[in-house]
């Protein structure tokens, strides 16, 4: 089928519905800022959003390009220093839902953004963890949203940049780590959650148009579907002009100083 | 109290081959024009810490001046790789440099704990991640009263820190303000420390008693560079250059391109050419 | 996001018999009005948390409120002995109480672990002090990097933390300006914390974007009492009431004399009362 | 001799002598808040003044009562958090010159702020060490000034608050404590000073018109002086001007709210 709207509108749109008016983000930047930001004007106006730079209840006119653009600070209720962000913020416990993506992700949803290929010679040098590692054991849960591709969902990750479900089962709680992890993987095919007991992450439900066919073809370790496997409603005209409407003025702002 | 200088002076007086350096600025007020200087003068063998290594320290890698990066977030922001970096890391081009590799959390502690005069930082880090594995500087220490177990990194201890900001006043009282990163740690974990303002005044005053402020006594130079931090930002000056971030992927992509690039706009040119960015806003 | 309460409504809600509580200011905006009310609600068995507990625990010791008191410095500032806290310790009026003693360096780091989720922490203290005798509560910590011995104390995790600020708006987020002592992280080192202030406003513009701000999420209860630091002062409010901290060791040095003015100045009224001292500075 | 000062008019003058416009003081209430402004007010006009409420170069009117006073904000260049001020400033070895005092001290210039008795069963329970024990160990040196009286220099003090010389000699060192520690006390009767190798306080100074005896006679212990014992040079009429005129405006100043 056609839609009216692109696999990563869809994606975008399902991981902003996931948030709540009273969580306290820890916002990535790109498709989780995107996201965190379609909430807040849509169905959760009083979310908060915290970026690593230190702004907090930060409420962006415009889709930063880096995680410390001066828009981010100056619609901010107060910026504090970095150290104070990740030590009186995120390690003290305050961050209800953190984003996080990466270049590849396990059926535990551990993911690597480090290096593909061994760390001492990499075949591709990724950026690497920034705020990840804590990121990913300090909030009460975590969301992840990838492209779904099977160069990316892969039997085994080269690098644990940071710690999903570890092998699966409790195995995360054996790390001394008390949060959740990540409750949600949002792609542009599908919502996946961990399976209860395993940890095993599980598609709950696949965007319109979507088949099972392309989500096992898309994903590199043999996929396992909910029995009740539901359809993602599509994106609603609301959701796609809000959505449309930022990332318009994102573009316009980010070409202004060229 | 801080000396008014040149950013000739400054770098020549304050910066040696060698030397383990910090230029901060989290995203916000990264000293470019510093940087540039340094290429000019052709520092050697410099340990370059900073969270993000950013286009600052790919531009001086690719310029041959490092040894050692300390990074935690090794791309170039919204856009992709750094390539310089990546060169030098992989092929050795221009020279080799050895990498380690922290957390932001475990970098942003090292720094804290360096403004803080201790040794080490203790944070709870690093469960289950693997650069625990390949890092030998990150260790665990135990909690003496309920036995919980932490990760600890060294302290961030500094030859030179170099970091630019708003504004100083005659006396080398240097104001921050917006996003300020780890900059303060940095200076206060710092030997000696060149600051490079948008302006130099009379009076920092009017500000909040509690307004991100470092005496002149804790500064070595400041140095006044209008536009100092492009294509970076500077809250309350201009904005950051996102179309030049965008465009540095394509420059540094390819090693004659980028010494191109580095001789049109750095040797052959001097920190005045940061003025045409500095324009105050509105 | 912070409740607006009466002072009456916020001390029985958030505030039980037996908490572990810490009542901040460091001289400047000691929340006075809040230990009358907590006197009057006639709590019970509090650990009693203060760098200095200056005359607010004074009171409320001297009517029973504490059972233990955490501190580093337990003088009248300028004027001599807190008599009432003496009486408990040393003769047990009204009742016994045990303390906990430690330095600033230690409350002020214990704090800040608090505030951080940290369980301790480490500093450069207590080197050839005899409080690491008497104190179980401080230990040795042994850097794994250099092998320095340094000082471990626990996180200072509360129950409760009252602070007095200046203003907040009607969503609850607090500004607090000029000496800010640990109000900040007392209150994000408490499960719950009840904050009074001079102002309820509609904006807390303009102000630095560096301000020290607590979110409202991170506040239980806000509480509109003017003039409810005094005897202490509020920075562009009122001044530091010197003259009543010198009267207080007259009236605190007799047990039928400070009985007497609890019974006229707190027993008998209500937070109202403070307002008479809360003339906004020019 | 009748001067036309007082004994503790010539102590705050004294230690206010031994500041010089290098230096970075951290600042306690009383004769050593008076000292550290009267230098500053006079030969030391660039002298930094910090204060552990977290004022930074603070150029106070009147003189604090308390270590908090607005005064203090009011003029300072600028105002950290308390634990920044122990933590980054104290603790960070910015310090040139820390100031102490004590209810007693013995001659290896260690001091007692904490009980007279013992701890548990006090005599007298004193208000406790503050900043002290970290004050006395982090700064560059450390003046002590007190009131000369036999109950105060005492040969063996009640409660080691916070660290001098210790046991004489390098003990200090053996605590793992890298600066100098006390350098000079100043009392209302003379100035002493440890001995280069004993570290045993040693009268170097006496003030004028003061005698040995009345050193001997307000000393616990057999107390030494130096071969060279020099007098200390009276206060001069712009020193007691700036000093009279200060605590004038303190005096007016703390009657205000009356």
């Amino acid at each position: 089928m056609s839609a009216n709207y692109t696999p990563a509108e869809m994606m975008t749109v399902a991981a902003a519905r996931a948030l709540t008016n009273d969580d306290v983000c820890f916002v990535g930047i790109g498709a989780p800022s995107a996201a965190c930001n379609l909430a807040r004007l849509t169905h959760a106006p009083d979310i908060v959003l915290i970026y690593e730079s230190g702004t907090i209840e930060t409420k962006p006119n415009i889709l930063p390009l880096s995680i410390g653009d001066g828009e981010l600070c100056e619609t901010a209720l107060v910026t504090v220093s970095v150290p104070e962000m990740f030590r009186y913020w995120l390690q003290g416990g305050r961050i209800t839902t953190g984003f996080l993506g990466g270049a590849q992700i396990d059926k535990f949803a551990n993911l690597n953004t480090t290096v593909v290929g061994p760390y001492e010679k990499p075949e591709v040098r990724l950026p690497g963890g920034g705020g990840a590692p804590e990121i990913a054991t300090s909030c009460g849960q975590i969301f992840i949203t990838m492209s779904h591709k099977k160069r990316a969902f892969v039997e085994k990750i080269d690098f644990v940049t940071s710690l999903g479900h570890g092998l699966g089962g409790d195995d995360r709680a054996k790390h001394g780590v008390t949060t959740k992890g990540p409750t949600k993987v949002l792609t542009d095919l599908c919502i996946l959650e961990p399976d209860p007991k395993s940890k095993e992450l599980t598609v709950v439900s696949l965007h319109p148009g979507v088949t099972r066919e392309q989500v096992i073809e898309s994903t590199g370790w043999p996929i396992k579907f909910s029995d009740k496997l539901a359809e993602t409603p599509a994106p609603t005209a609301a959701e796609l002009k809000v959505l449309r409407d930022i990332q318009a003025r994102t573009k316009a702002a980010h070409g202004e100083a060229a | 109290m801080a000396a008014i200088l040149s950013l000739a002076e400054a770098v020549e007086e304050h910066l040696r081959d060698g030397d383990i350096i910090a230029m901060e600025g989290f995203t916000h007020l990264i000293p470019f024009a510093a940087g540039h200087e340094i290429i000019r003068q052709g520092r050697k063998r410099l340990t370059l810490i900073r969270m993000t290594p950013d286009l600052i320290y790919d531009q001086m890698i690719g310029m041959g001046c490092g040894e050692k990066v300390v990074f935690s977030w090794g791309g170039n922001p919204g856009v992709g790789s750094l390539h310089r970096f990546r060169d030098a890391h992989e092929n050795g081009w221009p020279n080799k440099i050895s990498i380690e590799e922290h957390s932001h959390a475990a970098m942003a502690n090292a720094f804290d704990a360096g403004a803080a005069g201790l040794p080490f930082a203790a944070f709870r880090g690093y469960r289950g991640a693997e650069l625990k594995r390949v890092n030998p500087n990150i260790k665990e220490i135990t909690c003496p009263f309920t036995g919980e177990k932490l990760a600890a990194v060294p302290a961030i201890k500094l030859d030179v820190a170099v970091v630019h900001a708003q504004k100083a006043d005659r006396k080398g009282n240097v104001l921050f303000e917006g996003i300020v990163g780890v900059q303060k740690q940095a200076v206060l974990a710092a030997k000696r420390s060149i600051v490079t303002v948008e302006e130099v005044v009379d009076t920092l005053a009017p500000h909040s008693p509690n307004a991100v402020i470092l005496p002149g006594w804790t500064v070595s130079a400041v140095v006044h560079v209008p536009g100092g931090a492009h294509p970076s930002y500077a809250h309350g000056y201009y904005k950051r250059d996102n179309a030049f971030y965008k465009k540095w992927d394509a420059i540094s992509r390819d090693r004659d391109s980028f010494r191109a690039w580095i001789g049109e706009h750095v040797l052959r040119k001097g920190p005045d050419a940061f003025a045409v960015h500095a324009k105050k806003a509105a």
